[in-house]
């Protein structure tokens, strides 16, 4: 029974569609759970500037405040190992998701970014068998997911030789930042035929290349809406075709559950993985029609999730 | 007179009182050993990042790349001080050098300081990068061990902030080169007039901010266990902020050590206290800054009243 | 001499010689196509240039820091209001320039009421321009009506039209700090308030309308790049924070105040561009572009200054 | 006597120096004897700090040599500086400030010797000067930073002062204090010590120098015993034929209706000139600061100023340190030579280079920075800028402030002209001379009122009288 358990949210940032989504999805499941009398509290929180050392702080506060779990969304996979370590030595427990943590004592629910980069590469191979060049869009230097998923589609260009990546950026995941940044790499680069990203950022890359005057290469997208609306626009005047995949905002709702879990005393595995959602030609419209307007494809996970999840673990 | 010198620091402390009341009303747990070293004990290296803050606005200018090189230093303690202490010893004392010839050389070049780090700022967060491009690194045991120690009565998180604000007092206000450096900020061309070779108390100055900036990075690698290339870039406009709310002035060396401390921990705490009122999340970063704005009326009314006598 | 005397002229060196080293990577090839990104993207970082130039030159301690969430803020409510419909660009516009003043407003009242100084006042303030970005839309990406986004995307004599929209506000800049009586009000300010005060310039009424100017040049550039990249985003103006001050100061404006550098603006937000691209076609990596980048500033400072000091 | 004593503490050998086309020393040579009480006077602009500055070190000369009779610099010869404008640091306390002249001072306890030390230098030369050792600079007035200045300037500081150089010292002191001075410059000499005394107040300079030197235009003019001198004799010799104080009577006008009174009971009438007077510090410069203020606003400008402001302390309250002369004059005129709210540039530069030769400022283009001009300069182009408004009232704070004999002759001058023609003035002057010229005087004695004289009542007895009666009642 954890009826009277509290569970928190920490959360690093807020500054996109992917987060915001994030926090809705936690806040619907957490509301609902409370209401249903499943867990005592549900609430969550926001550091003002996506930091480690803030978030340290915010889960310090979190122990202070006497919850029982806290599901992490971290700043850093290790600068926070220590104040996980003491919320840990207090007696909560921590689920990290998305943004995890390397520290022992917390539960991970981690998404392959290494697979998800392979597989940008291995769709790339199958649509464009003669091979060609590639620009890579990464996120934000020095954090991990970045690098995770740089070093998967670096791994898929090693095995399809007739890639060559010959440009990489950095778009922050953000459109306007990758936009910048293609506009000011496009012009020293050769043809390009195909483009690798890391979500939030395909469709400032499209722009980038529609104001060069260049040929749209094929952009692997990141289950933006604006991205899937402009894909459908693509397909609809030219039959443009790509794959989108992203990891679902929803995950959140999927550590919410896995943090009952705990609670209630199941046993559970450390390490958890959860798939990417991926959209495809075929589910392109139904996507498009589940997504809100500016925001993310997205899924909520439920309990029955959860155990699932858990149970595939063992 | 004297009522006047010692109000420059009866605001803070009165201030992070206030807020310290207001807090253990909320969380009562917080009055205790633990939780006063779990409210506190991450204001450690902000304290020393407010310190080395402090020693650049101590002589009329500011540094916009404080962030970065704690990031930095605290890259190079989790990694090569762990791994090869005495080369990482050798890269923090080069990184302090480096910092006092920054100094020499805005002093030389009369450059604008706020310039030269912004530029610096971009060079540290590079250097980071180069050194961890991912998260990660470990911190040496004995800083662990320093910074998780349980002295009796009062917790590390208490412990430290006192002695820092005790030996920068007593460097900076106390002692006569301290006088000389508060000197420069007041009016460099006196200082230089009288035979002091100013280009060498700058060199000074920065210097000692390098050394507190480094002394940060490493206490916040001993809290956190790990570093990575980003951790501590919002302490530069944090190290501001605490420097203004301890009753330092942006121009005319007028700094105070120990209301630098308390700055730094009352924004800590007002973080603390925001999450402790459970906002909705849609306004807990505004909080933040309406709380900023509130310690910071509490000054204009003390001046108002240092005005009035 | 004289013209290697002009603080402009550094930026514009550096910029081009950044262009050149593009150019030899590509033998000359898509010369028009990076001048033509240079234009787009040096606009925006213009024209915050601009705003943030004038509160510099107001005198020490002057910088807004709140330029990112202004712009985001603005161009948040400005997009949603619009929803997309058609025909409602310039009420979007007037939405967004109405959010801007706003902010000046709160921003100065901050400053000039609470005696803030205004690093921490436009610090605080920012944070609740964010939340109220957050809170208005929850970081929905909404598009622009499509004659905004035509527009903003669009050119007009070769140039980018938001090129043509810095460049006109440089231009009034430029009259105003060169020819106007309010321009000498500003730069007298800059120098020392006390002094232009008991010389009979309205000191307040100058700082007022420089930091309401500042808020509303963010505005704009919120509003334009939200219709240029296709929505707003609530982090789109983070970079715009190092880059205004950055621009102002590589354009050899004097951050002690009382003297500015229009010109100097618009070469310094195109070398900020440039030199990025330049990194990125060499391949350098995060770590080097950020070495370079920054050594190449503080290059840009001395070269500046010690021009100066020898004239 | 031994052998160094007898040498002299510095010597300049046809010492000289330049800034670019300006030839502000030409040529000079001078040796300090110890015993020497040197008066140093000269025109504005003359090169008296220059001359200062290449025997403290400040500046290198451009060609010419400068020897000093122990060791190699002007510190470790004994040579002092008191310069005329602030070079205290404010935000230290006053036996701090000790500190940053006195390098050698060290240990554990160093802050009560240095106390003790400049406690004892103030007790010597000012007695009951009521300045606490400990309170910080910036709250102590003009003239007690004065008298700090000058109190680190002879105290022994490790070893003794040997040359003290004083640059206008009393242009910010009221009367009693600058004879406590004199006194002091004179016991110093006395006991062997040298002094170099600048000043444009000549009376001083006679009462206190054993030998004068006249700087004109970068060269020594004249150079003799100060007995051999008459003050006129001085004045011809500065190259001023300007008419002396007193020889213009005061003739009664007629003035207009009252057009300012303060809660204060500070008053004027239209083409009056008022005048301020009383002890140093004792709120006239608050008063006349407030009263600007409130003609005035920070938000909105009248297209014509209800008043104009000429600073006294120029650097804090004048100046505009960035521009050229001309944009420092004409920032009074800007709403006047403006259409459609953009400067007619011709205007503003016709305005400016009349008020330069109407005021006579020592330049060759009024385009070049205001701080290439000499200090008393720089006081004229603020003259200029306040006489150049249309304002009715014009409020001066001090404004002769180290303005040379001549100068000040032409303004006053002009002063009662444009009375004449129905401007006011309120005039607050440390010097009694300048405040018995006025129609109606007001004497402040601790922030308040004590006296209001007019016509045949303005007298330095008068003026004295009412600045000192109450400290002596209590
Ligand atoms: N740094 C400088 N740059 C250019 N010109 C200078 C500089 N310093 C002094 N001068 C010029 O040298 C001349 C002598 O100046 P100086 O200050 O020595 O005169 P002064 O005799 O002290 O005059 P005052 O009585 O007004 O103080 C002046 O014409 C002045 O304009
Ligand atoms: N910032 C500066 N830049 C260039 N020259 C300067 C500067 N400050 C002072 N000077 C020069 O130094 C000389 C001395 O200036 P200062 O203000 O000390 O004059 P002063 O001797 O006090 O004037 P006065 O005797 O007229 O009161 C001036 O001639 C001026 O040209
Ligand atoms: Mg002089
Ligand atoms: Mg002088």
């Amino acid at each position: 029974d954890t009826s009277g358990k509290r569970i928190a949210l920490s959360n690093n940032y807020a500054g996109n569609s992917w987060r915001q989504a994030m926090l809705e999805t936690f806040e619907s499941t957490g509301k609902q759970a409370v209401a249903d009398g499943v867990v005592a509290a549900a609430d969550a929180y926001t550091t003002s500037e996506n930091q480690a050392t803030e978030q340290a702080a915010q889960i310090q506060n979190m122990i202070l405040q006497g919850y029982d779990a806290i599901i992490l969304n971290a700043a850093s996979p290790t600068a926070l190992n220590g104040a996980v370590k003491e919320a840990c030595d207090a007696g909560v427990t921590v689920v990290s998701f998305d943004g995890i943590v390397t520290e022992p004592c917390a539960w991970r629910i981690a998404v392959d970014f290494a697979a998800m980069g392979r597989e940008e590469v291995d769709y790339l191979a199958t649509r464009l068998p003669d091979g060609g060049n590639l620009l890579e869009i990464r996120g934000l230097a020095g954090v991990f997911v970045d690098d995770e998923i740089s070093k998967g589609i670096h791994e898929g260009v090693a095995e399809h030789s007739q890639f060559d990546i010959v440009g990489s950026v950095h778009g922050d995941w953000a459109q306007d930042v990758a936009q910048k940044a293609v506009a000011g790499i496009l012009p020293s680069l050769p043809d390009i035929v195909g483009v690798v990203t890391q979500g939030g950022d395909g469709y400032g890359t499209a722009q980038a290349f529609r104001a060069a005057d260049r040929p749209t290469p094929l952009i692997v997208l990141g289950n933006r809406q604006d991205e899937l609306k402009w894909w459908a626009e693509q397909r609809d005047a030219n039959g443009y075709e790509t794959l989108s995949l992203s990891i679902a905002p929803g995950v959140a709702s999927l550590a919410f559950w896995v943090a009952q879990q705990v609670l209630d005393g199941e046993d559970v595995a450390k390490e958890l993985t959860v798939p990417f959602l991926k959209i495809t030609q075929d589910t392109l419209d139904e996507a498009l029609a589940t997504t809100p307007e500016g925001s993310v494809a997205n899924v909520t996970y439920s309990l029955e999730d959860a155990q699932q999840v858990i149970a595939s673990a063992r | 007179m004297n009522i006047l010198l010692r109000h420059r620091i009866i605001l803070p402390v009165v201030s992070l009182a206030v807020l310290l009341a207001a807090t253990f009303y909320m969380q009562p747990r917080a009055m205790s050993y633990f939780g006063l070293n779990l409210l506190f004990n991450l204001a450690v290296p902000i304290a020393l990042a407010t310190i080395a803050q402090m020693m650049i606005i101590m002589v009329n200018d500011i540094d916009l790349s404080l962030g970065t090189f704690v990031s930095l230093a605290a890259c190079v303690t989790a990694t090569f001080l762990n791994d090869a202490p005495i080369l990482g010893l050798a890269i923090l004392l080069a990184l302090i050098l480096s910092y006092a010839l920054l100094g020499a050389m805005i002093h030389a070049f009369e450059l604008p300081a706020i310039v030269v780090t912004l530029g610096m700022s971009f060079v540290w967060g590079g250097l980071a990068l180069f050194i961890l491009p991912l998260p990660g690194g470990v911190s040496p045991g004995w800083l662990r061990a320093l910074m998780t120690v349980k002295p009796p009565f009062a917790p590390m998180a208490v412990v430290a902030p006192i002695i820092i604000a005790a030996v920068t007092h007593l460097l900076i206000v106390r002692s006569g080169i301290g006088t000389v450096l508060r000197g420069v900020g007041g009016n460099a061309r006196s200082v230089q007039r009288a035979g002091w070779p100013v280009i060498w108390l700058k060199a000074l100055a920065y210097g000692l901010a390098g050394l507190f900036g480094v002394l940060a990075g490493m206490a916040l690698v001993g809290l956190t266990t790990s570093a990575d290339a980003n951790i501590a870039l919002r302490y530069t406009l944090l190290s501001i902020a605490g420097v203004i709310l301890g009753g330092g002035e942006f121009t005319g060396g007028k700094v105070s050590p120990a209301g630098a401390v308390i700055g730094a921990l009352t924004l800590t705490l007002a973080a603390s206290f925001l999450s402790f009122m459970r906002l909705s999340p849609d306004w807990q970063i505004g909080a933040q800054g309406a709380i900023l704005i509130l310690v910071l009326t509490a000054r204009l009314i003390f001046s108002r009243k240092g005005a009035g006598t | 001499m004289t013209i290697l005397a002009k603080p402009w002229l550094w930026s514009w060196l550096a910029a081009a010689a950044a262009f050149a080293l593009i150019l030899g990577l590509t033998g000359g090839r898509g010369a028009g196509e990076l001048a033509y990104a240079a234009l787009s993207f040096g606009a925006f970082a213009a024209i915050v240039g601009l705003g943030q130039m004038l509160v510099i030159t107001l005198g020490p301690g002057n910088v807004d820091l709140s330029i990112p969430a202004t712009m985001t803020l603005a161009a948040t409510l400005a997009l949603k209001a619009m929803g997309g419909e058609p025909g409602t660009a310039f009420a979007g516009l007037a939405i967004a320039l109405g959010v801007g003043a706003a902010a000046g407003i709160a921003n100065y009242a901050l400053i000039f009421l609470l005696r803030l100084p205004p690093i921490i006042a436009t610090l605080a303030a920012s944070l609740v321009y964010q939340s109220l970005a957050i809170w208005s839309n929850r970081g929905l990406r909404i598009k622009p009506p499509e004659g905004l986004a035509d527009f903003a995307t669009g050119r007009f004599l070769g140039m980018p039209n938001v090129a043509w929209v810095g460049l006109a506000l440089a231009i009034a800049v430029w009259v105003l700090l060169e020819r106007a009586v309010a321009g000498r009000w500003l730069l007298a300010t800059g120098q020392n308030l006390r002094a232009a005060r008991l010389a009979g310039v309205p000191v307040e009424l100058v700082r007022a309308c420089t930091y309401v100017a500042v808020a509303m040049f963010a505005a704009l550039t919120g509003y334009l790049l939200a219709s240029f990249s296709g929505g707003a985003a609530l982090n789109m103006g983070a970079e715009y924070l190092l880059m205004s001050i950055a621009v102002v100061v590589i354009g050899g404006s004097s951050i002690a105040g009382g003297n500015s550098n229009v010109p100097g603006v618009w070469g310094a937000a195109l070398f900020m561009f440039l030199v990025v691209s330049m990194l990125n076609s060499y391949g350098a990596g995060a770590g080097a572009r950020n070495v370079l980048t920054g050594a190449i500033i503080i290059a840009i400072v001395i070269a500046a200054s010690t021009r100066r000091a020898r004239t | 006597m031994s052998d160094h004593e007898s040498r002299p503490i510095v010597a300049l050998v046809d010492a000289a120096r330049h800034f670019g086309p300006v030839r502000a020393l030409d040529g000079v040579s001078l040796a300090v004897n110890p015993g020497d009480c040197i008066g140093l006077v000269g025109h504005n602009g003359a090169g008296k700090s220059t001359l200062v500055n290449l025997i403290n070190g400040g500046f290198a000369p451009t060609s010419g040599t400068i020897g000093f009779g122990v060791g190699e610099t002007a510190l470790a010869a004994g040579v002092r500086s008191v310069f005329q404008e602030l070079s205290l640091c404010p935000n230290l306390t006053v036996a701090e400030n000790l500190r940053i002249s006195h390098t050698s001072l060290s240990g554990l306890n160093w802050r009560r010797a240095a106390r003790a030390e400049i406690r004892q230098s103030l007790d010597t030369i000012f007695p009951g000067h009521g300045i606490d050792a400990d309170a910080e600079v910036d709250t102590l007035s003009i003239a007690q930073r004065q008298m700090v200045e000058i109190a680190i300037g002879f105290a022994p500081r490790g070893s003794m002062a040997r040359l003290v150089i004083l640059d206008e010292p009393t242009s910010s002191l009221d009367a009693g204090i600058a004879d406590q001075l004199l006194t002091h410059v004179g016991r110093f000499c006395a006991g062997g010590g040298a002094v170099i005394f600048i000043s444009h107040m000549l009376g001083e300079v006679f009462e206190v120098a054993s030998r004068i030197v006249v700087l004109k235009d970068g060269k020594v003019v004249a150079e003799g015993e100060a007995d051999d001198f008459t003050r006129k004799g001085l004045v011809d010799a500065m190259g001023h034929v300007a008419p002396e104080a007193g020889d213009v009577a005061v003739t009664a006008r007629e003035f207009g209706p009252e057009i300012l009174r303060t809660g204060q009971g500070l008053a004027a009438r239209k083409g009056e000139i008022v005048g301020l007077s009383g002890l140093a510090g004792h709120g006239q410069a608050e008063a006349l600061a407030q009263l600007y203020l409130s003609q005035s606003s920070a938000w909105r400008a009248d297209r014509t100023a209800r008043a104009a402001f000429v600073a006294g302390d120029r650097q804090r309250d004048g100046v505009l340190p960035l521009w050229s002369i001309l944009r420092n004059i004409s920032i009074s005129v800007l709403r006047q030579c403006a259409r459609g709210g953009l400067v007619e540039r011709q205007a503003e530069a016709g305005i400016a280079e009349n008020w330069r030769r109407r005021i006579g400022i020592r330049t060759y283009d009024v385009t070049n920075p205001i701080l290439s001009l000499s200090g008393g300069n720089q006081q004229k182009a603020l003259f200029a800028r306040a006489l150049a408004s249309p304002a009715p009232v014009v409020i001066m704070d001090d404004p002769m402030r180290g303005v040379d004999v001549g100068t000040k002759q032409d303004v006053y001058a002009m002063i009662r002209d444009e009375a004449a023609k129905g401007r006011t003035f309120l005039w607050y002057s440390t010097e009694t001379e300048e405040v018995c010229q006025c129609d109606r005087v007001f004497v402040f004695r601790n922030d308040e009122i004590s006296a209001e004289l007019s016509g045949a009542d303005i007298t330095e007895e008068k003026i004295l009288q009412a600045s000192f009666a109450m400290q002596e009642a209590s």
